[in-house]
């Protein structure tokens, strides 16, 4: 038709990571040959990043409806109603490759984008978090990638006046050139103030709000969803940079004009920018929408149709609002100095047109970019495993000493303090902030309540590598689990699904055994999936990373004067452990044995021989059900005052986390206490194995027997294992001393190992 | 010896700091503003033994590797005050 | 008695200074919009902390400019209390209504955390209910919190006892260590000669409620009240 | 007309960044590095019907009352790549 047919080669279409049958299914949708600026749209939607085209068909294993769930996957974020007036906004997202172009940028944009996702459904964003992957600290390129991205995350939510209140930090071989850092992000809105992206009305007005279109990112989607090779570092794909303040201003004009009643829709433009937001606007509303490039704000001259549509310019929304009302809207974005301009209006076709200057330059069907992009149900395959020769069983007694075992793994950067990465964020402002970062889960009040929340990110790529069903399920478990030890009833979760390339079906193999994992148990801990992301080939050079899941939870504490810590509350309180003790699998406790072996050759060396260790570790095993008694147990022993301090055992087993209870904390000293744990003939293996399903609790002496009595209801053992008092941390077997090391020293290794890598 | 690197975003990338100073200066009167772009740069002592073309080797160098992204940014340097390369 | 908090673009923590005086101190607040000159009859201004425009050109530099910051100089030269606090300091400084100048911190990065500080005076209306010498907890957040100023300004700020903060050790020692940000002689906040506007780098309104781990801030803004009650009563 | 403003923090005011800077040079093997001061820049684009008389009274006035912070920065400014004034 009136469109000029550009010629269609094969380069270009690679170029645009199309298939030649993607193409044909173009061709036919159009009923012609597609324009470029048309081909590039399909190439931006049809990509993994926007369509799923490979994860769809396994997403929908997961759950995602229950009694609060009032939005569940499909709109910017999940939403869920935490009682009385309120729900909260709430998501995770990737930014894994912009943020190894770019680390400082890459990150910021990460959480700009997080945080528009949030607030474009009307809530006001009150916490961010983080989920970061990089390769060892001893490689300079690893610690100048980590202290960007840190730097990036900093300086964006800091400014932006979002306290970024917890998360995770995890160092790996694998994610020395494919780090990962996904940005988590929560908001609060009364239940009667939420907007959805829907362009719903003929005729409203289509309006663009925010920064101004450049030519950055211009395939940021496409981007993100190929692999890395040599090449790519040379193509210098635009990187975009942030605009916090301008986020900001953004963020209170789309609050302000929310509350004139005059906005019908809006959606942020995140990837795919104008495209995305344009289509999926339309696609839910089962409109159209024609808009004019013309009135598009653009920062740069001479940009063609295909650049604005497909610009990942930052800090950009696209709302609909009530026909003849428009001047409410413009008069709030005035006030904050923030562009606003109708660039189109809502139609009745379906269609997304695209006029340039009145001339058409693109027509193409919402449907066919949205809910009809191509989905695959590509081939999957469980890997053929390297058998080992079976050796014979010889469970070797390691000969280490435990507290110098202990030393050592505590200045892991895995098991170290995170604070140098958490000092650089503002994680009061807004002050609702009640357990500042360095405990089991971020915790925040709902001001006006008598509720807060507590949130905890958690993922495992060294088990899920291992065995990503049960790899998966332990992550959720241990997320609900942080949860519970601060006094939370877990209620939801969001997910980034990190992988390698879906077309090797060994690694989409690895994606579904993960959802299942997850599927099951979410459903265990009746947390339902409300949404997330997924980031997939996060490959170097034909090198993938762990398979890496990471899960969100958020949970409710109520009353909010039921907010449990996880540091020995004061001299003389009883220490007991909640779940199992030692009686694993012979299978995981051999390859504790082994590996304590060959920690032995490590122990002197320079290296993080903890991460050496724990790698040589398969999935520990999970009950599911025994883990859920585990955490009602300690949950009801919170609710009913009970159980004064609480701490999960994960990374690093029982004696780190021991030690983690014992150091110092935010107005709270460090406390020594002497304790007895019945080891068996394997003591390091049942000090530092990484069960699951145990919970460190304190309690005073009087209320014992009522604990116990809760545990013995769930069906979950409980041993009391001494009493907290003193300067050291000494821990017995039947006389023989495991442990017994001066806290401040453990304390000091702790908390300055991670700082001492990135010291000038 | 002395060089000065400058470095600045290219021109193709949001410079957010460039734009709210712009902005302010206009609101200010300053009306015959056009543009407003930020940059940074080093000043550098070198070993004054060092030869132009050591010299100007190792800051090319260190401005690559070091002081620019170039993703995002580009530089131009000085040496000594009395050259100056693009 | 009334509370104003400014906002300026980029403002973040005016939320948090109006939630402080109106939940926890019980007193009426209202915001106060830059672009105006009107301080709506109040009695006492907070310029709150944050990143007014960004902070892009130099801390607190572009918010000087806007039309409330002349209201609020006018306000401050006949005697109107005025608090900065944070981002809010930055402004002040910028403005000239302090002396001196904010350096990016010693440490280059952004630090979160509670620090301690010692009350150096009880002659402010800002300290008037705190002994001198207590010292309290309180957190800081900030990047630019390393305050310079050449040495007769930092001789004069000594000889007229408009040091109100400093930096100093949990049992009260002026110490390097106990010093976040690098700041000239452990500057934590000042006053001006009349002593009736002042600058601090430490939140007073984060640490106003025991739930959120401290309430040592609340002092300064209970003698603020308590001054501007002795007012009242006088006139 | 384009003007180019540089602003550096003063001699007696110390440059931790600068500091830093030349730090990691050192260490990943710059030895040639005796010294470094950073500072920033402004390139300002001027409504061309300007005088350069005009231009630099402009320039002057917002370099003294916005871009700089008299107690802490000094600033020397390029009229058009061809003038330079201390
Ligand atoms: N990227 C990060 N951002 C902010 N806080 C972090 C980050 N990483 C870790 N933390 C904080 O450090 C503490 C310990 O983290 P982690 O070792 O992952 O805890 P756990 O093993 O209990 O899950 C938590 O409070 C966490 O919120
Ligand atoms: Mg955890």
């Amino acid at each position: 038709m009136m469109l000029a047919e550009s010629e269609i080669t094969p380069e270009l279409l690679s170029h645009h990571n199309l298939t030649e049958e993607e193409y044909q299914r173009i061709v036919q949708v159009l009923r012609r040959q597609p324009n470029l600026t048309e081909l590039g749209i399909f190439s931006v939607m049809w990509s993994e990043h926007c369509s799923y085209k490979s994860s769809k068909v396994h997403l929908k294993r997961l759950p995602t409806t229950g009694q609060r769930v009032l939005q569940g996957p499909g709109e910017n974020a999940g939403i869920i109603d935490i009682g009385g007036d309120y729900a909260i906004a709430f998501k995770i997202e990737s930014h894994n490759h912009p943020s190894f172009i770019e680390p400082y940028q890459g990150a910021a944009t990460g959480v700009g984008g997080i945080l528009r996702d949030i607030f474009t459904m009307g809530a006001r964003p009150i916490a961010a978090m983080n989920s970061l992957r990089f390769g060892p600290l001893d490689q300079v390129k690893n610690r100048s990638i980590m202290e960007g991205v840190v730097a990036g995350i900093a300086g964006y939510g800091n400014c932006f006046g979002v306290p970024t209140i917890g998360g995770e930090v995890v160092f790996e071989e694998s994610y020395s050139s494919n780090p990962l850092v996904n940005a988590f992000a929560l908001g609060l809105f009364r239940k009667d103030q939420i907007f959805y992206g829907k362009a719903v009305g003929v005729g409203n007005p289509v309006i663009y709000v925010g920064s101004k279109t450049g030519r950055d990112g211009i395939h940021g989607a496409t981007m993100a969803s190929a692999e890395f090779d040599e090449e790519s570092e040379s193509k210098r794909p635009n990187v975009q940079v942030g605009d916090p303040f301008l986020e900001k201003l953004l963020l209170e004009a789309c609050l302000e004009a929310m509350k004139t009643g005059a906005v019908v829709g809006i959606q942020d433009m995140g990837a795919a920018g104008l495209t995305c937001s344009t289509c999926e606007m339309g696609g839910r509303a089962g409109t159209g929408i024609e808009i004019d490039l013309q009135f598009v704000p653009q920062r740069e001259t001479g940009m063609t149709p295909y650049e604005i549509m497909l610009s990942e310019s930052q800090e950009r929304m696209l709302l609909v609002a009530e026909k003849g009302r428009e001047e409410e809207v413009f008069q709030v974005f005035r006030k904050w100095e923030v562009d606003a301009v109708t660039i189109g209006h809502v139609t009745a076709d379906g269609l997304l047109r695209v006029k340039d200057h009145g001339k058409l330059a693109a027509e193409i069907p919402n449907a066919a970019l949205t809910d009809e992009a191509p989905v695959y149900q590509r081939p999957l395959q469980r890997p053929v495993e390297s058998h080992r020769s079976p050796e014979p069983r010889r469970t070797a007694r390691s000969q280490l000493a435990c507290g110098a075992v202990l030393r050592k793994f505590l200045s892991s950067p895995n098991l170290a303090s995170k604070e140098w990465v958490y000092r650089q964020y503002d994680h009061m402002v807004r002050t609702n902030t009640v357990q500042l970062p360095g405990g089991d889960a971020a915790v925040i009040r709902i001001k006006g309540t008598d509720k807060a929340l507590a949130i905890s990110l958690d993922g495992n790529g060294r088990y899920c590598r291992r065995h990503p069903r049960r790899g998966a399920q332990i992550a959720v478990a241990e997320c609900c689990r942080n949860l519970v030890c601060a006094g939370a009833l877990p209620l939801a979760a969001t997910n980034c699904l990190n992988f390698g390339n879906p077309q090797k079906p060994e690694i989409l193999w690895q994606f579904s055994e993960v959802i299942d994992g997850m599927a099951e148990a979410c459903r265990v801990f009746e947390t339902p999936v409300t949404g997330g992301n997924v980031s997939l080939y996060n490959e170097t050079l034909g090198e993938g990373i762990y398979p890496t899941p990471v899960i969100g939870i958020v949970g409710l504490i109520e009353p909010i004067t039921r907010t449990t810590r996880c540091w020995f509350p004061a001299d003389g309180q009883i220490v007991a452990l909640l779940g199992q003790v030692t009686r694993p699998s012979s299978e995981y406790l051999e390859a504790l044995s082994q590996a304590f072996v060959a920690f032995a050759a490590d122990m002197e060396s320079p290296k993080d021989a903890y991460t050496l260790w724990a790698n040589r570790l398969p999935c520990p095993p999970l009950d599911l059900h025994q883990e859920r008694g585990v955490q009602n147990a300690c949950l009801e022993g919170i609710r009913n005052g009970l159980i004064r301090a609480a701490h999960d055992c994960s990374d690093g087993g029982l004696a780190v986390a021991l030690a983690e209870m014992s150091f110092s904390s935010f107005r709270a000293p460090r406390h020594g206490a002497r304790l007895q744990v019945p080891a068996g003939e394997f003591p390091t293996e049942a000090m530092f194995g990484e069960y699951q399903s145990r919970i460190l609790v304190t309690l005073d002496e009087t209320d014992c027997r009522a604990v116990q009595q809760i545990a013995s209801r769930h069906g979950v053992e409980w041993l009391r294992l001494g009493t907290v008092g003193g300067d050291r941390l000494i821990v017995e077997d039947r006389g023989s001393v495991l442990i017994d090391e001066p806290v401040a020293e453990l304390e000091s290794i702790w908390s300055s190992s991670l700082g001492q890598y990135f010291q000038r | 010896m002395k060089a000065r690197v400058f470095v600045n975003l290219k021109k193709s990338v949001l410079d957010p700091q460039g734009k709210t100073i712009h902005h302010s200066l206009q609101s200010l009167g300053y009306r015959s503003v056009n543009d407003v772009r930020q940059g940074k740069f080093f000043e550098i002592s070198l070993d004054p033994t060092l030869s132009a073309d050591q010299a100007r080797a190792e800051i090319e160098k260190m401005a690559k590797s070091v002081l620019t992204n170039p993703v995002i940014e580009e530089f131009r340097y000085e040496l000594e005050a009395v050259e100056a390369h693009p | 008695m009334k509370f104003g908090v400014l906002m300026f673009p980029g403002s973040n923590c005016e939320h948090d200074a109006y939630h402080m005086v109106s939940k926890v101190l019980h007193r009426p607040v209202e915001f106060i919009w830059h672009a105006t000159k009107d301080l709506k009859g109040c009695d006492a201004i907070v310029v709150p902390g944050g990143f007014s425009y960004g902070d892009y050109l130099r801390t607190g530099a572009i918010a000087r400019f806007s039309p409330v910051m002349e209201a609020v100089r006018e306000f401050a030269a006949t005697g109107g209390l005025v608090i900065g606090i944070c981002n809010g300091f930055q402004i002040l400084l910028e403005s000239g209504l302090l002396p001196g100048a904010m350096l990016r911190n010693n440490g280059l990065k952004y630090v979160c955390r509670h620090v301690y500080v010692r009350v150096e005076t009880g002659d402010t209306p800002f300290t008037g209910l705190a002994q001198p010498g207590r010292v309290l907890q309180i957190p800081i957040g900030h990047m630019e919190g390393n305050y310079f100023a050449d040495e007769a300004t930092l001789a004069q700020l000594e000889r007229n006892r408009q040091i109100v903060f400093r930096y100093c050790s949990e049992d009260g020692q002026i110490t390097e260590a106990a010093n976040p940000n690098g700041s000239l002689a452990n500057i934590a906040g000042i006053c001006n000669l009349q002593r009736n506007v002042l600058g601090m780098m430490p939140h007073p309104e984060r640490a106003s409620e025991a739930l959120l781990g401290s309430d040592d801030g609340l002092v300064v803004f209970q003698s603020m009240v308590q001054s501007l009650e002795l007012l009242t009563t006088r006139s």
